[in-house]
């Protein structure tokens, strides 16, 4: 049925709403229960339901503004459908796991439902001025979050985070205006059949090109663009900042594939190289400032400018497998960090710091969660059989024979990543055990469930990728074999 | 036939998944016996598969391929597959033969230990992650065994987590081992872009390819490149010289994972690499040399450390670096079938040796300085004859296995490439010294051992014995495999599918002779030296002494040259760039908008007279500017 | 026509100018209305000029307007004024600075 | 004099008699308390005026000699101002109470004020505009001083005086200078008036311009035409004039300039649409395009970089009411150039009528959480407010947010609607200057926003007194974010009735 993305995202939304209304008590498992039914509606999201319109199933269209040009015009292919997912999954378990601040428990579900529903919004969408404004919508509640909830200077860091990607996000728009002018609507598919007939002038697709990049990168935190996240990812409360990294980073890396390479033109072709390059320096560099960290949460987010890297390389380079491999590994991404950035949640709650110097004698105080987090550090370090291997494999192999340089540099950010996430690891978990009962990091029964979870599609995608694999190749760049080596 | 190949990783990962989860509530007799029955269930598997591959006409059995990693619309699909044949078929058999009585020992040396469970799971993690290496179809299931391993030591390293020195050696270990993984990642991604597939056998094999030649060329730039990095991956795994420094530390792990580990199979993991690709670097005469030189520098330079160490463990850490120089010198100079050998009975001798310290260990309470044994040959009988035999063995003393296969390389070494057989000799002979030296402090001289150890000694049980005694035969009859010279070439002949044999080569006698003379020498200067011990006089505490002692400071060298610059490049990046850099441009941002701002607040002054004023000034202007540009405009 | 139309719009403009002139400089706030009724005067004097040349009654009919709104204009601003200047001591416009920045 | 005229000009008319019923019935009362009858006897005339106002429709008519047109554009403002001032007497009636200042009067001026302007709004000749201007701002100038025991809104009253009057004058001297060039080339080419008209009239000025060449740059009109401009944007608020608006706004009561903001800029762009379209036929155009669209991106930098680390709200909302002016000029230049001049100008009547929504509402917000007697106008009392009161905090926000332009509210599709006129007209780098001081004025709005949100406070809670101007900030919110999401559904269509013909050009006059 065609309003399946319409009920995804109206669900949380809806549930905030009630949320919002009802006693603290209940709005916890009101949230739990609209998100769930989303993230199961999103499974039935994979499958090409619904009417099929060059390549996109389950489309929808209806009139929000028509002589703006704005449409609510919906569509899901492969790689959307996996993102979409990725977002409920994670809005489901930041509402499980994560608990809400004392004081505003009503205000922190609620900032969670909609940015994950802004998200999805975003990420469905086929009409890109609603892409647009789903794009910076969804930063409001993040807004909020980081505000309300956040840690230390989390005034400065929200407002950072906003004016800075909302910069961006503002280039974006003058270049999608650019688009209807030119070519008088705001469709994303007869956009891109327009330009691949070469109807539309290339200096107009020329600044599409370089705006969208400049707010997509800002999105995924390519390096030079990247002066955000460290501020906001330390800030930002857990719970909305699985969404924060795990979904809303991949919109940039989603909008590069979907918008800035089909409807760049071949400026955008040309401007491949920088971005390969740009993403290898952000592997090397997120490597380097992670590992001068001493928060284990600031290790963490730095090192997901690290796997951005790799993602941002592996979506541009223009070959079929890096590109299959960059869609699977945004999900991995989203698991992997999830789960680490969970763990590391308990462990200051539990532990009162998240500095490394005051941590030490997990291991033998609580076995099952280290046992765990040693499981998601591998997986973040890409160890094969774990996901972040499959992802991270195919993106180096597929972009090898184009960009061999700097797909060398950017295998070498492997050893880094081993370097500081093993040096976290090592001095939070191991070392004599101080066991006061206080400190033992005891997991509930739904805690556990969420941790086993996450372990076990880790594990799942790492020996059995293929069938994701096939459902991220969907991603509308049907690449003619030139690109492929080709096969004697 | 090719179900029984999936047998043999998946019993010792059955065996793992059930210690790794419920074996703390089983106890340490069901969790160590679940643990070595699947190792040995593995062995036997691996034995129907060779016994298939001898039997098969093209003298390899593959398996069915499981789809594992494939992109639909591209050439690209990977699966799960694996492939035995002589080559690696042996190894099979000593990683799990071997592996099966390390099991046996440990079961009785880690008793009473709190992780007794954790580290059978891990022990046959081990086992699973090893047999996938050896028998991986293509190289990415290659390389997820080559990494696994590399967890596996990492956890095993590791394993008493409290000890601050286990859990760096550990990270240490696990670094230095990505390091070459790297190297053998770039490989993969060059081989594939040359042979455009990933899988090694089959019609299409990267393997296969290399074999018909003649269709497909490989300029030797690429293939020394190719050569070069595999060779880094190797160096990486098996401890060569840029990449050694983690073996010495990984003494930390408990007696048994160095004798599994550390000794016998994962380090034999490069050697078995390079055996495979052979085809390739014999393509690049430049590659084999580098081979060659890498190895004999890092079997003397090991070698020398060898000599100045005082912990037990530590000589036989450097012996392994030593020894696996000799092998990789064996394969630069072509005799990629004596390289495979001497593996083959290094595993069996050195696996001895170190279970046989580790008994001595275990009788000492954990003690091992050797400045602090001495005399206990008459205590614990068995183990010192066993012990014994390993030293013969080692030091390449006649008929025993270690003879045969040292010399092999060193004819080998001679025929091709003499400085670097002046090094293997110099080597071989430090290996006799250090050896004896060993076997006299530990086991001759006066007891040095402190009343309260000696008083009730510890003596090994049987489980401990029985895979030793197992060793020791092996480490006797083993040598006659493989010795030309009395006619016997079973093993020779045994690669000949996949590795040519050596041409017989006319100097064999001379270089027999040679090795024979250094070792006996060798040994009976150290005999001599060491028979009347005692602490004081012994520890000559000259400079070279010290020099050796820290493995000719190459951890000193490292920590100036890689890690503090790579430390300060972490710091200024996140001081300088992250703080200063990234965020500055957001204050710039911010003081740039806040300067405008002020001076549109001064402009604002708040005086009326000013404000009429300025009206009339800019009233004024835009009255001049729009008249000249109107009325130029205009005619 | 005894004078021609361009010196009264000179002479207006002249005026005008002394106008604006008075209202920059003075900080006495009558005289600041006064320069402003100046540059009235002035605008009616051009207006007439040109109500005359051009033969329109408009001229003369705006002048009229411009006279009863600048009366009202006054007294309004006279009410102000002297609301703010009866508790200060001296009457200078430049005191009102408290709105700034 | 017949009946059509007065009903064209029905609306002021209402406005002004019932600015005098309010006043008399006031003095007439007795009873101190006639705040209930007074307050809905001036909403009823507005009520009335509005009423007046739609009955005409939307096509073009003129009344009073053709000194008046009456069309969509005018009668959409006049609803328009009616409304705003029957919302600012509700807003205001309980701030009145806590300052104890006289009612009558001050309902009066309200609804004399908006007379002044739908007079302005609906003017065709100069001479109208210029009777409309002085009703509007004397009553503006009482209006800002109007709470003579405080010294900011005396001082705020004084400086709009003087400045109004200098202003007033300068206009006059425009108008009679364009007085003057039409008259003087009408009768040197031999024209004679057309049937009707006055020469200050529009229609004239803009036969003028198009029929006698090398009209449009003689220097007398040029003049003329730039202090007529000129003073235009000191009404509007539009840099380098817009020195008024930051103190006036500080300095006088919150409800009162929140009116202020509003209505004359109403007023001032819809005579500024007028004057331009007539302007944008002739080659004069392109000089004074020029120099106006540098006044345009002037104020758009002055108002959002003078709005950033401000220690005092309702001076924010000054400077970004400086910078919003920029944002209409822009899409009143971009829009007259292209050829699709209704759509364009829907989108700047549009813009006017969000911006006037979301400046009272801001400013009703600001006078809600006044309390005894002095309206919260540092933005430190403003600290901790989401935990303190948090509906207040939360309507502040979204108008904050609409100024600065986030989907979702009125503030995004207004500045959409001035980039794609923008963009379509080709101006690029003006796009581009504008984005950034969009980017600018997000930072400014944003510290007020995380005072409110992300730093806590100590200060205790604060009890709303004021009811009357709760109600008209969170309708006014609420409305933000309807016309955000739904703007066809709520407001458009009757936009589009009501534009229908563009205002009146010379051509087809005969």
């Amino acid at each position: 049925m065609n309003e399946l993305i319409l009920v995804i995202v109206a669900l949380p939304l809806i549930a905030a709403v009630i949320a919002s209304l009802v006693h603290e008590k209940s709005a916890k498992s009101i949230s739990i229960i609209g998100s769930a039914i989303a993230c199961l509606l999103s499974i039935l999201g994979i499958t090409t339901g619904g009417t099929i319109d060059r390549g996109f199933h389950h489309v929808f269209n209806a009139p929000w503004l028509p002589k703006l040009g704005l449409m609510f015009s919906f569509g899901l292919d492969g790689m959307s459908s996996l993102l979409v997912l990725l977002t409920t999954f994670l809005t489901v378990i930041a509402v499980i796991v994560i608990p809400a601040p004392k004081n505003a428990v009503r205000a922190y579900y609620l900032s969670i439902l909609v940015a994950g529903a802004l998200t999805n919004v975003a990420f469905a969408s086929l009409n890109i001025l609603l892409f647009y404004i789903a794009f910076e919508a969804a930063l409001i509640p993040v807004l909020i979050a980081i505000g309300m909830f956040g840690g230390g200077d989390r005034s400065k860091a929200a407002i950072q985070f906003f004016v800075f990607t909302v910069i961006g996000s503002l280039l974006l728009l003058s270049a999608i205006i650019g688009l209807r002018i030119a070519t008088g609507t705001f469709d994303y598919l007869t956009l891109k059949d327009l330009v691949a007939a070469g109807a539309v002038d290339p200096s107009l697709l020329r600044w599409f090109a370089i705006a969208s990049f400049i707010a997509f990168a800002t999105k995924a935190a390519v390096v030079p663009l990247h002066a955000w996240l460290g501020r906001a990812y330390i800030n930002t409360p857990t719970g909305m900042l699985l969404l924060l990294s795990g979904a809303m980073a991949k919109l940039g890396v989603y909008g590069l594939i979907r918008f800035t390479l089909p409807l760049g033109g071949d400026f955008a072709e040309s401007l491949v190289p920088l971005i390969v390059t740009l993403g290898a320096v952000s592997v090397v560099y997120g490597a380097f400032v992670a590992a001068a960290q001493t928060d284990i949460k600031a290790v963490i987010a730095f090192s997901s400018i690290s796997h951005m890297g790799y993602i941002v390389i592996g979506a541009v380079v223009g070959d079929d497998a890096a590109r299959s491999g960059s869609v699977l590994q945004m999900l991995n991404h989203g698991i992997t960090t999830g789960a680490l950035f969970i763990c590391c949640d308990f462990i200051s709650r539990y532990r009162g710091s998240r500095q490394v110097t005051a941590l030490g004698g997990i291991w033998s105080d609580s076995p099952l969660f280290s046992r765990l987090l040693l499981l998601f550090t591998f997986s973040s370090v890409a160890l094969p059989l774990t996901n972040g291997f499959v992802g991270e494999f195919l993106i180096l192999l597929g972009a090898f024979h184009k960009f061999p340089y700097q797909t060398a540099i950017a295998s070498a950010g492997a050893i880094g990543s081993a370097v500081y996430m093993l040096w976290m690891i090592q001095r939070s978990i191991y070392g004599g055990s101080k066991s006061d009962a206080s400190k033992v990091i005891s997991l509930g029964v739904s805690e556990r469930s969420v941790l086993l979870a996450l372990a076990l599609m880790i594990i799942g995608i790492g020996v059995a990728p293929s069938p994701l694999l096939a459902i991220a190749s969907d991603n509308g760049h049907k690449v003619g074999a030139a690109m492929q080596p080709e096969v004697k | 036939m090719s179900t029984i190949l999936w047998l043999v990783p998946l019993i010792p990962l059955i065996g793992a998944i059930i210690n790794g989860t419920i074996g703390s509530k089983l106890g340490e007799r069901l969790s160590s016996g679940i643990a070595i029955l699947s190792v040995i269930g593995a062995f036997i598997a691996a034995i129907a598969v060779v016994g298939g591959v001898s039997s098969s006409p093209g003298h390899f059995v593959e398996s069915n391929a499981v789809a594992w990693m494939s992109v639909p619309g591209t050439p690209l699909s990977i699966p799960f597959s694996f492939h035995v044949d002589p080559l690696n078929g042996g190894m099979l058999l000593v990683i799990t033969g071997v592996g099966a009585l390390i099991h046996i020992y440990s079961a009785s040396y880690m008793h009473g230990d709190k992780g007794y469970s954790r580290y059978f799971a891990y022990l046959n993690l081990f086992v699973f992650f090893m047999a996938v290496l050896v028998m991986a179809g293509n190289l990415p299931l290659l390389f997820v065994g080559w990494e696994g391993v590399g967890l596996a030591s990492y956890l095993l390293i590791g394993f008493w987590q409290e000890k601050w020195s286990a859990t760096q050696a550990a990270k240490k270990a696990f670094i230095v081992n990505r390091i070459g993984d790297v190297a053998l990642l770039i490989a993969m991604f060059m081989l594939y872009r040359e042979f455009k597939t990933l899988n090694l056998y089959g019609d299409s094999g990267i393997l296969t390819q290399l074999t018909a030649s003649s269709t497909f060329h490989v300029e030797t730039g690429v293939a020394t490149a190719i050569a070069l990095l595999l060779f880094g991956g190797a160096a990486g795994k098996s401890a060569q010289l840029p990449l050694f420094v983690w073996l010495p530390d990984a003494m930390e792990g408990p007696t048994p994972v160095s004798a599994l580990i550390h000794a016998a199979t994962m380090v034999t993991a490069g050697i078995y690499l390079v055996c495979r690709f052979h085809l390739l670097f014999e393509m690049s005469p430049l590659a084999m040399q580098v081979v060659a030189w890498t190895g004999g520098l890092t079997a003397l330079v090991a070698a020398c450390a060898g000599v100045a160490q005082w912990d037990i463990k530590k000589v036989l850490a450097y012996s392994t670096v030593s020894q696996l120089g000799l092998m990789f010198v064996a394969c630069g100079c072509g005799a990629f079938t004596a390289a495979m050998f001497h593996v083959t009975t290094h595993a069996f001798f050195k696996a001895l040796l170190f279970l046989g310290a580790g008994a001595v260990i275990h009788a000492l309470h954990g003690e091992q300085d050797m400045r602090k044994m001495g005399g206990l040959a008459s205590k614990i009988k068995s183990t010192h004859l066993l012990v014994l035999i390993g030293t013969i063995a080692i030091a390449g003393i006649p008929p025993l296995a270690g003879f045969w296969s040292k010399d092999e390389i060193l004819l080998a070494a001679f025929d091709h490439n003499r400085p670097v057989y002046g090094l293997a000799a110099a080597t071989s002979a430090l290996t006799a010294f250090y050896m004896w030296r060993m076997y006299m402090l530990t086991f001759q001289g006066s007891s040095r051992v402190d009343e309260h150890t000696a008083h009730h000694l510890h003596h090994p049980d049987t489980r401990i014995v029985l895979p030793l005694a197992i060793l020791g035969i092996l480490s006797v009859i083993a040598g006659f495999m493989n010795a030309p010279a009395v006619g016997l070439h079973f093993y020779s002949d045994w690669l000949a599918p996949v590795i040519p044999s050596p041409e017989h080569s006319h100097n064999s006698g001379l270089v027999m002779g040679i090795s024979v003379v250094v070792a006996l020498v060798a040994s009976a200067m150290s005999v001599a030296k060491y028979k009347s011990f005692t602490v004081g006089t012994g520890a000559k505490s000259s400079p070279v002494f010290a020099f050796f002692a820290s493995a000719l400071r190459f951890d000193d060298l490292y920590a100036a040259i890689v890690v503090k610059p790579l430390t300060a490049a972490a710091a200024w990046s996140n001081l300088s760039v992250e703080r200063n850099g990234a965020r500055g441009l957001l204050r710039l941002g911010h003081s740039s908008v806040d300067f405008v701002g002020k001076s549109v607040r001064r402009w604002q002054s708040g005086i009326v007279g000013d404000y009429i004023l300025s009206m009339a000034i800019c009233l004024i202007v835009i009255v001049s500017v729009v008249l000249i540009a109107g009325t130029r405009g205009g005619n | 026509m005894s004078i021609p139309l361009n010196y009264y719009i000179v002479l207006s403009m002249i005026l005008f100018s002394l106008g604006i002139a008075g209202v920059t400089t003075r900080r006495n706030p009558i005289l600041i209305f006064m320069s402003i009724e100046l540059m009235l005067n002035a605008v009616n004097l051009s207006l007439i000029a040109f109500g005359r040349y051009l033969g329109d009654a408009g001229g003369q009919m705006l002048t009229i307007f411009v006279m009863a709104v600048a009366a009202a204009e006054v007294s309004v601003g006279l009410g102000i004024l002297i609301a703010i200047f009866r508790t200060k001591d001296n009457v200078d416009v430049d005191v009102l600075n408290g709105l700034k920045g | 004099m017949n009946f059509g005229d007065i009903h064209a000009a029905g609306a002021p008319i209402l406005m002004a008699v019932g600015g005098c019923v309010v006043l008399l019935t006031d003095l007439a009362s007795k009873r101190s308390d006639t705040r209930k009858f007074g307050t809905f006897l001036a909403i009823l005339f507005c009520i009335a005026s509005m009423l007046c106002s739609y009955t005409l429709g939307g096509q073009l008519r003129t009344a009073f000699s053709n000194g008046i047109a009456v069309e969509g554009l005018v009668v959409t403002m006049q609803i328009l101002l009616a409304a705003i001032a029957a919302v600012t007497i509700v807003a205001s009636s309980e701030i009145l109470q806590s300052f104890h200042l006289p009612k009558g009067e001050y309902r009066a001026l309200i609804l004399l004020a908006s007379a002044g302007a739908m007079v302005l709004v609906q003017s065709l000749d100069l001479v109208n505009a210029f009777v409309g201007i002085e009703i509007m701002s004397v009553a503006f100038y009482v209006l800002a001083g109007y709470r003579r025991a405080q010294a900011a809104s005396e001082e705020a009253g004084a400086k709009y005086f003087l400045m109004g009057a200098f202003v007033s004058a300068i206009l006059l001297f425009g108008i009679a200078l364009i007085y003057g060039s039409v008259g003087l080339a009408m009768k040197a080419n031999g024209l004679e008036l057309p049937q009707g008209y006055s020469f200050t009239n529009i229609v004239t000025i803009s036969k003028a311009i198009h029929q006698v060449p090398g009209f449009g740059t003689s220097p007398l009109f040029l003049l003329g035409a730039v202090m007529l401009i000129g003073s235009l944007m000191f009404k509007a608020g539009v840099a380098p004039f817009h020195m008024v608006a930051p103190d006036v706004y500080q300095g006088a009561p919150a409800p009162i300039a929140g009116f202020l903001a509003t209505t004359s800029k109403v007023a001032a762009f819809t005579i500024l649409m007028r004057f331009f379209t007539i302007l944008a036929g002739a080659d004069t155009g392109a000089a004074i395009n020029v120099v106006v669209i540098g006044l345009a991106l002037l104020s758009i930098i002055v108002g959002n970089t003078g709005a950033a680390n401000q220690k005092s709200i309702k001076r924010l909302f000054g400077y970004s009411s400086v910078a919003h002016g920029g944002y209409i000029v822009l899409g009143l230049l971009a829009s007259l150039g292209t050829e699709s001049q209704a759509a364009a100008i829907t989108a700047v009547t549009f813009y006017i009528v969000a911006y006037a929504i979301t400046t009272i509402g801001s400013f009703a917000v600001v006078a809600w959480l006044g309390k005894d007697g002095e309206d919260a106008d540092a933005i430190s009392a403003y600290r901790g407010l989401g935990k303190r009161n948090l509906g207040a905090a939360i309507t502040l926000g979204i108008f904050l947010l609409s100024l600065s332009g986030i989907p979702l509210t009125v503030g995004f599709l207004t500045k959409l609607g001035v980039f794609m006129a923008l963009l379509s007209a080709g101006g690029t780098w003006v796009a581009v200057v504008a984005l950034i001081g969009s980017a600018i004025g997000l930072y400014a709005y944003l510290r007020v926003i995380s005072e409110m949100f992300f730093v806590d406070s100590t200060q205790q809670e604060t009890s709303s007194t004021d009811g009357a101007s709760k109600l008209v900030a969170v309708s006014a919110a609420t409305l933000v974010i309807v016309m955000g999401v739904f703007p066809s559904q709520a407001l458009l269509p009757s936009f589009e009735a009501s534009v229908t013909a563009p205002p009146v050009s010379g051509d087809e006059v005969k």
